[in-house]
């Protein structure tokens, strides 16, 4: 077998054996197990980053392990496709997985469930590697649903909650009705190609109509959007934050959640060919983007903050893609995921020095009791509000020069906006958790996060700056475009450039706003210069409105759940208990009253039946007679 | 070994009853004995049947282990056995559940153990007996024989409004079968009339000639049969009652076997021999189907009883099967054999498990469990697992059956085929609610707290099952292979009967351009 | 002929009527026995004297002595006290003129048929009625007639069983 | 022929109505040898005109199931008087549930 081959199937082996080991013999390994299985992931990294440069020197392959579903003409086979794509996406997904499994060994100290996380999170690595490696849509499917079941069972880690339980259904419910779109979507491209495999589906689509093509982007887009949470199947994530924080950076923010923009990207070829369909991704982008920036920024909670945050920034990258900027999308998602990440590990540390506070009301002046979270934090929030030299900038100014230079003027101020309210609700944190005055009651014992969690923060800090800098020089140049972009030859170029304004000049406008978010929050929060309260009070409507998350979870309750289950118990209790089964034995019971109608007949005395008998004989004469 | 080879349909029908004489002897109050026997007894069976997969030949779609003895010849019977890709599984499916069904029911089954394990074994052998006989007379002579045991493992050991359950299932199905033997004798009177062959065997009846108007009348005939046994939706209700009130036993096989029937019924007898009425009443049946999927799926999210809502999910997922079958293309007949082996497997574990929680809590109903995750990791796990397949997680074996019918039936029926897909959020949310209300969240019944985790036995129950989730999810090729030559072969006789029928009409119509 | 006839119609007639109306069972079974009398003359007049030889020595012999005996082995007087419903008597005086009337119409409208066999008069009384019936039975119903022997050998066992004290 | 006939079909119907209108059990099994005799009767005067012995052969059976039939009958009168206290046959009514 070729080396090459070999490294391929060993990555995802790993996590997968890590899996077994510790969901089966978990509870021999005790505290070691978190320990191994950091080390399974990290060589998976390792593999990874040597296929990486393999293929960077070399060129991409395709190879089959076994064949796998062979019915009829339907051929699947467990297969992998390599390609700069998906290197990239591996050494992500096992450099940030490994980081967080290192991470989580400090986190879960102590919790009865360790090892079972630990293997959960193996299975989730594996799932999410098989993912981006498949290499047709079967698999892609088959390891889509899988991190939705990990994300399921992680979100739902401390099962003896409540809430935490509702969440990690929530979450598997919404992905299936997103996936049922995706499912849907997969059986058309299988009508209308006979074939899953990538190479002959993206070969068949340019000759496929173009109204074909718009409804299958379209069904697949349905699949990203509810695993990437945008509008309107984002309601599972911020609920999702009832699992450990550790899981949210490694699941909900920086991998699972934008394996739908992995996925656009990696069907560019069906989704070029449908200006339509992009066109809807650019929408719904842009409008998540914008709304959940708009809830982020009234809430207490710091983890639902920073998730509402990885919505409005998963639109980003879907506006990136709906407009065919296939490499900007996706550099935006690598660097968002470290500095995502980034974000919640460091949240999960301040969780973890007020034993699992999370109320931002509740919190101040943190920075003097834990320094490294605190720099770390506010590395990751420059990051994200776009303020360079931090990845964001150069990850989020790629995206929205390309918005503006193909002529989406509206997006891109949607887009402008949006980064203001970005900057400006993660300052907010900052500046409500980390200075002002300590809270007495909670601060006392606040203490900073063991090394082993603090190593792989600034871990993730450092490369929130340096990773920027593959973007530069900004714009259709850079390092990583160059790189990736040959990939993405075959897309049809449906969104030409119409400006060439150059870099420095939209640059300028989203440093600005950025700037300007910040230093909002800093007049509110730091010097006060404004009583919060006073525009709490002004703008009231807007603010219940964005406190309440738009009313969009009971929206749903009120309009779907409810009649639905109330729909469900009439079906139950009318039509079936009294309606179908009511005919079977009505049915049924005809015959019992018929027969207890001829009972009666016999009811025991000789006498009725001799008379009827003579009865009888009288009649049958009298039969014959007439006959 | 030859001989042992050439008669092992034989030898596996008859071995449950030789077992039976070999527990006659022994005393009624030696449970122990009488139980472990029985289930090692079965195991032997299990082990038998075996060799039915070794030797089997898998490239062709030629029946094997063909025996063929003269039985009553004045009515033209025989006794002709022989299996196919299809009915190969069915049988190793059978054994398989009778095994662990026996093995289950070592602490449920606490009276009249030796009537209990006679009966099972007893059921083994009509139910292997139905799936190998390729004579129409001896397929329904076992297809009845089938009833009489399940009807007292329900009537005997069930909890509840047992009875009522026991003579509904029975009568419910036994009238359907009447109608269906009617059928399937006045098939085998116009074979008769029209090649002077007096002869039960339903290779030479699939040859018969039957003018379309004919067909439907017998089609419908034959459709009630099987469609009682499915059961398809309108016709489901006696299978939530029996379901509920059967011991877990009982239940297991029930749905684990006694389901298959219809679908089997259906796939070697109505649709090869009445091709024309099976191609023209499709859709219908697949709307009935589709409507069985989302039927099952609704009234399984508001059910209260553990069981009732496992029989219901039932419904749905036979819905699918359906669905696959009649759209009739060779991905979706694929999927839909596979996905019948899918739900026995499946849907007789997550009864292993109601049962489980049954015994050691004595109530179905949800709302009484809570927390059980707590107290027993294993059970937990394993259930989970099971309720996933069901749900139709990938990787898992539900997952295969589903997406093949799915992808086979788009083609010729996409809105049914949407419409059926929705089904799998469905399925997603009673299972996974039901999970979370059972499993998880804080224990709220006293009884929970000294809930213990599986032992041994158990786990030796449910591992084969969950073995097989596991190799039918991410291997399904060994089961594949061998059903898809009968399956292409099913599809090209049907083709090939319609096609023949079709032109001789046109050639009566003067339509033939030849 | 013709004479004997009526007065035997007349007496049978009678007697039928009052087996069924007196209340005294033991009343009713002496009429029952005049009735077989008057029966027995009928086959006299047919020519069947071994007929009823056989109806006076096995029914009012046998059978009647048997009713009797079982009448007086029973409480009379309680017996006598049963009553009957009278719209059962209605319509059993209903039911069965009915009855009777299409016996009637029926033997009346009947074809009639025309003598087939060659058992006439005059041969029977060559031979003699005894000897035809004894040569039929004992060879063409010699069947029947081991049967019958049967049947009685199980009534008999019968009735011990149902007379037993306890069952 | 027919006089005898309807002779017969009278004592028939006589029977008949006796086994209708009795409650007695002793009578109604009476009633019941007179509906024997009747048809004796027709069977002896139809053998005789049509020249016939089977009719006669008839008979005899008849003679002895009804002998059989009365020792039975009998024996069940004794038995249900000895379990009922009577022969009244409305007392006869376990058949019904």
């Amino acid at each position: 077998m070729d080396l090459k081959i070999l490294i391929t199937w060993l990555i995802p082996l790993f996590p997968l054996a890590g899996w077994f080991l510790w969901g089966i013999f978990g509870k021999y390994f005790k505290g070691l197990s978190g320990y191994i299985a950091s080390g399974f992931v990290a060589a998976s990294f390792i593999l990874s980053v040597i296929l990486f440069f393999i293929v960077a020197y070399s060129h991409g392959f395709t190879d089959t392990l076994y064949p796998w579903v062979y019915a009829g003409i339907f051929k699947a086979g467990v297969s992998a496709d390599i390609d700069r794509l998906s290197v990239i996406m591996l050494v992500m997904v096992t450099g940030i997985s490994t980081l967080v499994h290192v991470y989580s060994i400090g986190y879960m100290k102590g919790d009865k469930g360790f090892s079972r996380y630990f293997s959960f999170l193996n299975l989730f690595v594996f799932s999410m590697i098989m993912l981006v490696i498949s290499n047709n849509l079967l698999l892609l499917y088959v390891f889509w649903e899988a991190v939705g079941f990990c994300s399921y069972i992680l979100i739902g880690f401390w099962y003896e909650r409540k809430s935490a339980s509702d969440a990690g259904k929530k979450a598997f419910i919404v992905n299936r009705i997103g996936d049922f779109g995706f499912a849907v979507g997969i059986f058309l491209l299988f009508v209308t190609t006979k074939t899953l495999n990538y190479e002959t589906v993206f070969a068949a689509i340019p000759s496929v109509p173009a109204y074909t093509t718009t409804i299958i982007a379209l069904l697949l887009f349905a699949g990203a959007v509810g695993k990437s949470a945008q509008f309107p199947l984002y309601i599972w994530l911020p609920d999702a934050m009832e699992g450990p924080t550790p899981v949210s950076a490694l699941i909900h923010a920086a991998t699972m959640v934008t394996a739908g923009v992995y996925m656009i990207a990696r069907f560019h070829v069906i989704f070029s060919y449908s200006p339509a369909a992009s066109e809807v991704v650019l929408i719904i982008g842009t409008f998540t983007a914008f709304f959940a920036a708009f809830i982020a920024l009234t809430q207490f909670d710091i983890k639902r903050i920073i998730a509402y945050s990885t919505i409005s920034q998963l639109g980003y990258m879907f506006m990136a893609v709906g407009i065919g900027s296939y490499t900007a999308g996706i550099f935006h998602l690598i660097s968002h995921a470290v500095f995502k990440g980034l974000l919640f590990l460091t949240a999960g540390s301040v969780m973890h020095g007020l034993s699992g506070e999370l109320d931002l009301r509740k919190m101040g002046g943190l920075y003097s009791k834990m320094k490294t979270t605190a720099v770390t934090f506010i590395v990751g929030g420059l990051a994200l509000s776009g303020i360079p030299p931090f990845s964001g900038f150069f990850s989020k100014d790629a995206v929205l020069a390309d918005i503006y230079n193909k002529g989406f003027y509206f997006a891109w101020i949607i887009g402008e906006i949006t980064a203001l309210m970005t900057a400006f609700y993660i300052f907010r944190l900052i500046f409500l958790a980390f200075f002002g005055e300590p809270k007495p009651d909670q601060n006392k014992h606040a203490h900073e996060s063991p090394q082993i969690m603090t190593i792989p923060m600034i871990i993730l800090a450092v490369f929130a700056v340096i990773i920027g800098f593959l973007g530069i020089p900004p714009f259709n140049d850079s390092l990583f475009y160059n790189f990736l972009h040959t990939d993405f030859k075959n897309a049809y170029n449906f969104a030409p450039f119409v400006n060439n304004t150059p870099w420095y000049i939209l640059s300028l406008i989203s440093v600005f706003a950025g700037l300007l978010g910040i230093y909002a929050a800093y007049l509110l929060y730091i010097k006060k210069a404004f009583d919060p309260e006073r525009i709490k009070s002004i703008f009231k409507p807007v603010y219940v409105l964005s406190y309440n998350k738009v009313y969009i979870d009971e929206i749903y309750n009120f309009l779907i759940v409810k009649p639905l289950l109330v729909f469900f118990d009439f079906l139950w209790k009318v039509i079936d208990v009294k309606v179908i089964d009511g005919a079977v034995n009505g049915i049924a019971l005809a015959f019992a009253g018929f027969s207890a109608k001829a009972r009666r007949i016999q009811n025991g005395m000789l006498m009725s039946y001799i008379l009827t008998l003579s009865i009888g004989a009288a009649a049958l004469l009298l039969y014959y007679f007439i006959r | 070994m030859d001989f042992f080879i050439k008669y092992l349909l034989s030898i596996l029908i008859f071995f449950p009853v030789v077992s039976i004489f070999l527990l006659l002897p022994v005393n009624k109050k030696n449970e122990g004995i009488l139980r472990n026997f029985s289930t090692f007894l079965s195991l032997v069976e299990f082990i038998f049947s075996l060799y039915l997969f070794i030797y089997f030949k898998q490239n062709t779609y030629k029946f094997q282990f063909v025996e063929k003895f003269n039985w009553i010849p004045s009515f033209g019977a025989s006794y002709f056995l022989g299996i196919d890709g299809v009915s190969l599984f069915l049988i190793l499916l059978t054994t398989l559940l009778t095994f662990i069904s026996l093995l289950s029911s070592y602490r449920y089954i606490k009276e009249h153990v030796k009537e209990f394990v006679i009966l099972m074994l007893l059921l083994e052998t009509f139910m292997i007996g139905t799936f190998a006989a390729l004579d129409v007379l001896l397929f329904y002579l076992f297809w009845e024989f089938m009833l009489i045991p399940m009807y007292f493992i329900i009537g005997m050991w069930g909890t509840g409004k047992r009875i009522y359950s026991a003579v509904k299932f029975v009568l419910y199905t036994l009238s359907g079968s009447l109608i269906m033997l009617f059928g399937l004798i006045y098939i085998f009177i116009m074979h008769y009339d029209q090649t002077g062959d007096f002869t039960f065997n339903i290779l030479r009846l699939y040859n018969t000639h039957i003018s379309n108007g004919f067909q439907l009348i017998l089609f419908i005939a034959l459709f009630l049969g099987f469609a009682i046994k499915i059961p398809l939706f309108p016709f489901h209700t006696w299978l939530p009652d029996a379901h509920t009130e059967a011991p877990t036993a009982g239940s297991v096989i029930l749905a684990g076997v006694l389901l298959k029937f219809g679908v089997y019924g259906f796939f070697r007898f109505a649709i090869p021999l009445l091709p024309s009425a099976a191609f023209a009443l499709s859709p219908f049946v697949i709307i009935l189907g589709v409507i069985g999927i989302l039927y099952g799926a609704f009234v399984s999210i508001v059910q209260k009883d553990l069981k009732r809502l496992v029989a219901f999910s039932s419904v749905s997922h036979m819905g699918f099967i359906m669905l696959g079958l009649f759209a009739m293309s060779a991905i979706s007949v694929d999927g839909s054999i596979l996905q019948l082996l899918n739900h026995g497997i499946t849907t007789g574990a997550l009864f292993l498990f109601v049962g489980m929680l049954y015994e050691r809590m004595h109530t179905r109903q949800i709302k009484d469990f809570g927390g059980i995750a707590k107290k027993a990791p294993i059970l937990t796990t394993f259930f989970m697992i099971s309720v996933l397949a069901s749900v139709g997680l990938p990787g898992l074996n539900g997952f295969i059956g589903e997406f093949l019918i799915l992808i086979g039936s788009f083609h010729s029926y996409p809105v049914l085929t949407i419409i059926a897909t929705s089904g799998i959020i469905f399925a997603a949310v009673y299972l996974l609610w039901m999970f979370q209300r059972v499993m998880f969240q804080d224990i709220t019944n006293p009884a929970a707290e000294s809930f213990e985790d599986m032992n041994l036995r158990e786990i030796i129950t449910i591992l084969p099952l969950v073995a097989l989730m596991f190799l039918i999810g991410f291997y399904p090729m060994p089961f594949l292979e061998r059903i898809d030559p009968t399956v292409l072969h099913f599809l090209s006789m049907i083709n090939h009967h319609h096609k023949a029928v079709y032109n001789a009409i046109k050639l009566k119509a003067g339509l033939s351009n030849a | 002929m013709e004479a004997l006839f009526y007065v035997f119609s007349f007496i049978a007639i009678f007697s039928a009527l009052m087996v069924v109306t007196m209340r005294n069972p033991l009343t009713s079974a002496l009429y029952l026995v005049l009735c077989f009398f008057a029966l027995a003359g009928f086959y006299v007049i047919l020519d069947m004297q071994f007929l009823a030889a056989m109806q006076i020595l096995v029914y009012a012999g046998a059978i009647m002595v048997l009713v009797v005996l079982v009448i007086m082995l029973l409480n009379i007087s309680r017996i006598k006290n049963i009553k009957s419903d009278l719209h059962q008597k209605i319509i059993g005086v209903l039911i069965s003129l009915i009855l009777f009337a299409e016996i009637v119409l029926y033997i009346i409208n009947g074809a009639q048929k025309r003598p087939s066999g060659i058992f006439t008069h005059a041969l029977i009384k060559r031979i003699g009625n005894t000897q035809v019936i004894g040569e039929f039975l004992f060879t063409g119903y010699i069947l029947p007639f081991e049967i019958a022997s049967i049947l009685l050998f199980v009534a008999i066992i019968g009735a011990y069983l149902f007379a037993k004290k306890k069952f | 022929m027919d006089n005898y006939l309807i002779v017969a079909s009278m004592i028939f119907c006589i029977g008949a109505l006796g086994v209708i209108i009795r409650k007695n059990l002793i009578v109604i099994f009476m009633s019941l040898e007179l509906m024997f005799n009747a048809a004796n009767l027709g069977f002896v005067a139809a053998s005789n005109r049509l020249n016939l012995i089977s009719g006669d052969i008839f008979v005899i059976f008849v003679i002895v199931v009804a002998a059989a039939e009365a020792a039975i009958a009998l024996g069940i009168a004794i038995a249900f008087y000895r379990e009922k206290g009577t022969v009244d046959i409305d007392m006869a009514n376990e058949l019904k549930n």
